[in-house]
């Protein structure tokens, strides 16, 4: 059976930690940094669990901030 | 499995739209302003109108939106967005003109530019991003504010007897004959933000068809002005907002 | 005697309360004082910062651009204010903002890690209280109890039970501030 | 410590008064720098303690003209805004100088032109006492320099604004509205009730009496030698508030060769750079309009007489300066220093320019 | 039979309403401007609120109502009378308050004012001449203009391509809760002028009741702009403007 | 006889100018005593010849917002009004300023404060050339004094709008925009092409092509440094003006003892005041400014060595005058003579004013 | 049967001849002055025939002058 | 030489077209000319006036409050224009209009009754050309056929089958005017 899997690659300068990405993610892939901060002192997104993403982009689409490029790609 | 099959250029689903450009926004976190920017950015490359679209920026949060998206701008002043595009349409017919404004900058003192500009039936798009509140300036209570909610010039909520209900401007609008599109959308959710894209479209090949005006409404959130985070935001809009201005085609014709 | 003092930071990190607790202080304490914040629109993040003048005169300008103290809270506000503290004068800095410290050799330079401490202690909220505790470390322009009444005053009624937590965190940040630098002027 | 001293930021501080004071109305449409006034008052909400009504207009426009409204029915009422929304104010503003309705209009300066920059600026001075909107008016105008004379000029602004039946506005700027000082807010004052509007303002459109003519409010006037006549009044008028209500402060002037000429904040900065000069041996004093309308253009012109230059400092490119000039007429040289686009100068950029200028 | 014995004081069935001056009205011969004031004179009588009402004066033809009426008036700026009206009735809330505009006035340059007061439902009233035409001004194109309708600004007819359709602002005042009563009359005839009394007096009485906005639209003839005779008019009125703007009341709750 | 001359109004004459000079886009809301101008493209109907859109607003707020966006697009626009109208206006004018947009702007005044009189007027002199709105800004001004100036002042004003980028104005009023004269057109001149525009004026909002960066139109600017900037960028433009494009007519002023100062319908009066005076053995003449800002400041200061005295003819209560006397600076007696509310004086009034004021 | 007669004062000075009277009066009472004017030019209103008037006052509720006054009265 | 000349009547009767027609036909006599009307808000009735000033030389003033020349064409105008004549000057009155003739014995009086005249030709519509004829008689400004030139100018196209029912008024008017009072002019 076909294998679907996605990736997402996270801006970290543009992305403020807003926290959408990871409500709107189904897969509990996204977590936002408990402590480390970028250059403007956000909390940003980490993928937490990469193995469970589908690349179904959500996350890609709610974020405001453009931060997010999501892969996806069928495994035979 | 290694993650660098993936990410390779062929296999993108999404990205930051191209017309989009690198500037970090000025927005809250998790403000609905840089969703729609988004939108409006992919839609203009779509329908390849990069050279033809001039927008107008209002004053309200989306000030600035002329520093993300790489057209050409106009900032107009505040609630006049309408007139200022309706010159421009009217002086450049083969151009794509939008408007793009928040709640009170169209529902208070724009109204009348609005309402005439609708009315006249200008080949506009109208971008409509309601949050229910005056964000740019500290969050004073909009005419869309909700009976109740809290804002910095209503701090014990909107009491309506006082203040009026909220304006739901589009149900005055869709009486126009000038308007050929109205509609509501959110972008809460990838579901959402693609119906939203596919109205701000339909709007934009309206305004390069010469139907008369279009105008969708975004139903946002502004966490900042609303003080919760931007999940919070987003449920409470749906509880909350959603009742009072119903998802969906007012006008389609 | 005149401190003008400069408090910067994050938009979330209470650098205008802070500032407002520590102008009503110099009340408490029977001083001129003068608040003056950077204002802009509306949005979160970024930073802001206040300036705040305390003297036994009249104060003149409440703007001005040389300070006698910054309070500096991210990098961004310590590449700005950096260099506009007075030579002989003080930075105090939190450790856990702020990467890349001071470099000046002409001024004094105290390290709070205020965040940290606030970590331990549990509290996010009390994070400006220990750096102002730090700040008044360094400077005591106000004696504790005006503090403390000054804290009261700029508070409603209704947090007013979270006076003895705030307290302790004051005490708290004038225990941890370590001088890092100590100013060496040439005189010439 | 007295109980009444509070700390307040300027804009606060005018809405306290305005409660205080006993003002039955505000009309107001949120702009920065000054949005904190009718939060002030929101927060307070008046309405349930004086009677004070407070509300957000949809619009500028929609606020003056309310404040016209409840002007012509004998009440104290105010609105307040920021230059861009002072511009869209011009013809209610005007209407209110035509009918002679008193009422308090305060200006929160930002940088323009345009929407600008909403740090600090005077750049509305020129607006403000020559006229904004159309026609031969006045605007009786005080420029409070702390944030106790944006307390104290509210009881003031209603004073001048009633006796003389003009509008009056306070021209202030976004440092001031938005600094914290020490202030001692007015006793609180109880609204005049009707009766007592109808005894002090005969003139009040509140529901003709038997015993009295229709109060009609109208700036209208066809017939132009009628409407010469009211001009005529007008200016009678002016000229009687140029003669009783210009007032200035004097700082170190008594000795001082050269002499600064500024108002609100810049004159804060001067303050300052006084005291510098003066540790330099630059004997320098401040003349500090208050009234920028009627402007004291009388004591500027004595000082003519006595110092050898005149610096003016604003936060423009030049305006005041020219009513120094005019009040100089050539007696002694009058530079102009000014900062523009919400930047405030420093005390030693003061000097410098000062020396710069003005001493050879 | 002697005239005499008719011409008596108690044989009188109509006359000049006592609010009525003797001062000489400015108006065109035959407009409806008059005869509305006759109402709002009579009613205010009959309601004994002469020592309660403030009236708001328009600009516009009617700017000279204050002329004409012994009440104490307001003459607002041009479209501004709404917000005039809602600070006097808020600071004065035992008083009677109307506004009196025509279309240009509340339908053009007063848009936004109209609809935030009747948005916030001020307890006012607002009476309404609709004349389809800027009639002071010397004729120029009203928001309410019918098609085709020839004007000083639309010499060849109202192009609706061009400036849009006639506006129906009752229409999308209904739709807001602050207003208790929209209707729509017309003075042409003795019992459209008592039909229109009645209304005028419902929507005084609506406004000392705290009742919210209360609007009653006259559709009114401009002879002079319309370049008819008074009696042309009426007669252009009844098959043109009727079906446009169709009498009758539009909410009254 | 030429063909060329017709006989019309001055608000006609402009109307037709514009036509002819290939403006783009016109937007008005009517008002008296200028409604001619409106209802003279509407007869036209130029859309169906050059293609100019002419379109009647909503209001003058929406009237000055058209032509700031058809401004930002390049095009030749332009918006007239009187005073009250043109009060409304100011914000959107400080919005061209701080924007840099070129655009035509014309005030036929009439009296007032307020509502005011529809009689003719020069009361907004002040609000034209101080700033009526927000900010550190200019207008270029030019006060036309006939019929034929009407005409002639379209293209004026649109070709130093567009050297400068910056607004101008046509202040005129009631007296000029409804007389009528002898009046030679100018010829046609097709309207601009979008090529054309794109090259003339490459800030123009047209789409953005691949070849530049997007053009964005904004007065907005936060940061207070980068505002200053633009801020000294206009001021530098404001004084260039000033250096370039004084315009003024003097008026038997070879051997004039006495000189006249007025505008407009003013200087139009005074001309025939200076035939009586010079008829009575009195050597005057008149210095007619043509453009209000810039001043003619330095030749009225060459002036102020060469005569005995100088009066200042406005029908106003004393706005130009305080021009004349910043130029003067003291160096001679500057005397004013105005009317107010629509009264314009006679010939015979202002010789009088000239003997009491002037002559000793 | 009791007769019902009426009779209608003109305000000759206010009358601005508008015709809209003359046009309302269902018993064809009313007419404008052919030649004469009034001091404002106006050929104002007269009763052509004032023994058909009933004092219906539908003349009085439409002059928008108000220059009508109606009287009325049953005879026996 | 100049003229100043003023018309002044009711709303309806034409004045400010004869004012332009005789301004139009100074111009094809080659003069100067200038025209200025009162103007008001546009309703119907009351008074209207012009004034047309028409020289050899460039005209200064065209607000002028002396004239040469008064037509006045209802009573109103009379009461105003009658003090404003110069002394020697000339008045015009219409017969109809008029009820009390002008009094002053320092100006020429001339009546024309075009009122009737206009009835008697059947046609309202001439009455204001009437009146021009007689207003050219008393000051030929302007030869008959400079003057027909400029009815026509001033006439939209589709009118200019009118002109020849407008020549016979204007001819009318020449005839019927008379003189009823010649100045007397005290020169002390
Ligand atoms: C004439 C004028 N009035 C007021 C303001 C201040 N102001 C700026 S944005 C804004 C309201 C913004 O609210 P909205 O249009 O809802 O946009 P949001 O920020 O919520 O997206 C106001 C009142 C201004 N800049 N200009
Ligand atoms: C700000 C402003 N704009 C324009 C005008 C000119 N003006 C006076 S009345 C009027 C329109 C009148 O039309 P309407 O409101 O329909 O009243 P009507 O005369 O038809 O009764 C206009 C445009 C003005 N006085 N003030
Ligand atoms: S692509 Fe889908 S699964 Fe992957 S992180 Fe984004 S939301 Fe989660
Ligand atoms: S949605 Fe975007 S900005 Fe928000 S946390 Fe996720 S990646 Fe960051
Ligand atoms: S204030 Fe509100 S609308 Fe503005 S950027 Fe922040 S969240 Fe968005
Ligand atoms: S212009 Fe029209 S609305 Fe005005 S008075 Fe005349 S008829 Fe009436
Ligand atoms: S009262 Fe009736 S019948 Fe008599 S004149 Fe009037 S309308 Fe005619
Ligand atoms: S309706 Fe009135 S104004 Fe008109 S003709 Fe009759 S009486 Fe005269
Ligand atoms: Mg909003
Ligand atoms: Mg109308």
């Amino acid at each position: 059976m076909a294998k679907i899997k996605g990736y997402v690659e996270v801006d970290i300068e543009r992305c403020k930690g807003c926290d959408l990405c990871v409500a709107a993610c189904p897969e509990d892939v996204l977590e936002l940094q408990p402590r480390e901060v970028n250059n403007k002192g956000y909390h940003y997104v980490y993928l937490k669990n990469p193995d469970n993403c589908t690349g179904c982009a959500n996350c890609g689409y709610i974020c405001p901030d453009a931060c997010l490029t999501v892969y996806r790609k069928k495994f035979a | 499995m290694n993650e660098n099959n993936i990410v390779n250029p062929e296999n993108i689903v999404y990205k930051k739209p191209k017309l989009m450009n690198d500037n970090y926004m000025h927005y809250c976190l998790g403000c609905s302003h840089g969703v729609v920017h988004k939108i409006i950015a992919e839609v203009i490359e779509e329908l390849g109108l990069e050279e033809k679209t001039i927008g107008i920026a209002p004053v309200g949060c989306a000030v600035f939106a002329y520093n993300y998206i790489d057209i050409d701008w106009v900032e107009a002043a505040h609630g006049r967005a309408p007139a200022v595009a309706t010159a421009i349409k009217r002086l450049n017919p083969d151009k794509m003109v939008f408007t793009y404004q928040g709640d009170g900058d169209l529902a208070a003192i724009g109204t009348a530019e609005t309402i005439h500009a609708c009315n006249r039936g200008e080949n506009i798009a109208i971008v409509f991003i309601n949050n229910a509140i005056y964000g740019m300036t500290g969050g004073q209570m909009a005419p869309t504010t909700l009976p109740n909610m809290k804002t910095s010039t209503t701090p014990r909520g909107r009491d309506v007897r006082m203040t009026g209900n909220p304006i739901k401007i589009l149900d005055m609008l869709v009486q126009l004959n000038g308007v050929c599109f109205a509609t509501r959308h959110s972008v809460h959710t990838a579901a959402a933000v693609k119906k939203a894209k596919k109205a701000i479209k339909h709007a934009f090949e309206n305004a390069m068809g010469g139907k008369g005006t279009s105008i969708v409404e975004i139903v946002s959130t502004c966490n900042a002005g609303w003080k919760m985070t931007p999940v919070e935001a987003n449920n409470w809009m749906v509880e909350n907002m959603f009742p009072m201005y119903p998802l969906g085609d007012l006008k389609n014709i | 005697m005149t401190h003008e003092i400069v408090i910067s930071g994050f938009g979330g990190q209470g650098v205008l309360s802070m500032g407002k607790i520590l102008a009503y202080s110099g009340i408490m304490e029977g001083k001129e004082v003068s608040w003056f914040p950077s204002y802009g629109p509306e949005q979160r993040g970024g930073t802001a910062n206040v300036t705040v003048i305390l003297s036994d005169k009249p104060i003149s300008s409440p703007i001005v651009d040389k300070y006698d103290i910054a309070v500096v809270l991210n990098q961004p506000s310590l590449e700005k204010f950096e260099e506009k503290v007075k030579p002989g004068g003080s930075i105090i800095y939190d450790g856990y903002g702020i990467h890349n410290p001071p470099k000046r050799k002409d001024i004094n330079v105290y390290k709070i890690d205020a965040m940290d401490e606030a970590v331990k202690m549990n509290n996010d909220k009390v994070f400006n209280m220990i750096v102002l505790g730090g700040l008044l470390k360094v400077a005591p322009v106000a004696q504790l109890e005006n503090v403390m009444e000054g804290l009261k005053k700029s508070l409603p009624e209704r947090y007013h039970n979270l006076l003895p937590m705030n307290k302790e965190a004051i005490l708290r940040g004038m225990e941890i501030i370590r001088q890092e630098n100590k100013a060496e002027i040439n005189e010439n | 410590m007295s109980e009444e001293i509070s700390l307040m930021k300027g804009n606060e501080a005018i809405a306290h008064a305005a409660i205080r004071y006993g003002v039955d109305g505000y009309f107001g449409y949120p702009i920065t720098p000054q949005s904190e006034i009718i939060e002030t008052l929101m927060e307070a909400a008046p309405w349930e303690t004086t009677g004070m009504i407070v509300l957000q207009a949809e619009s500028e426009v929609a606020a003056i003209n309310m404040v016209y409204g409840g002007a012509a029915s004998g009440k104290a009422v105010m609105t307040t805004s920021s230059s861009p929304g002072i511009s869209l104010k011009q013809e209610g503003i005007s209407y209110l100088a035509g009918t002679e309705l008193p009422a308090l209009i305060v200006n929160v300066q930002r940088g323009g032109p345009g929407l600008g920059t909403i740090q600090p600026s005077q750049s509305d001075y020129f607006q403000t006492v020559k006229g904004g909107g159309h026609g031969d008016y006045r605007l009786i105008t005080l420029a409070p320099n702390s944030v106790q004379e944006m307390a104290d000029f509210v009881e003031l602004g209603f004073k001048l604004a009633f006796k003389y039946r003009n509008p009056a506005m306070i021209l202030t700027d976004g440092a001031i509205g938005q600094m914290m000082e020490k202030v001692k807010l007015p006793e609180f004052r109880p609204r005049r009730t009707e009766q007592e509007i109808r005894e002090q303002c005969p003139w009040a459109a509140l529901g003709k009496t038997p015993d009295r003519k229709p109060n009609i409010h109208t700036s209208l006037e066809l017939d132009p030698v009628i409407m010469e006549k009211n001009n005529e009044r007008f200016q009678a008028k002016y000229r009687e508030i140029e003669k009783n209500e210009v007032r200035y402060e004097k700082i170190q002037c008594e000795d001082a060769e050269y002499l600064f000429v500024a108002f609100g904040s810049a004159a804060r900065i001067c303050l300052k750079t006084i005291e510098m000069a003066r540790e330099e041996g630059i004997k320098v004093g401040l003349l500090r309009p208050i009234t920028l309308w009627p402007f004291p253009s009388e004591i500027i012109g004595q000082y003519a007489d006595k110092v050898k230059g005149m610096l003016v400092v604003e936060l423009n490119a030049g305006q005041m300066v020219e009513d120094v000039r005019l009040a100089v007429n050539g007696k002694v040289k009058v530079e102009h220093y000014g900062r523009l686009g919400g930047i405030v100068p420093t005390p030693d950029a003061v000097l410098g320019a000062f020396k710069e200028k003005v001493i050879e």
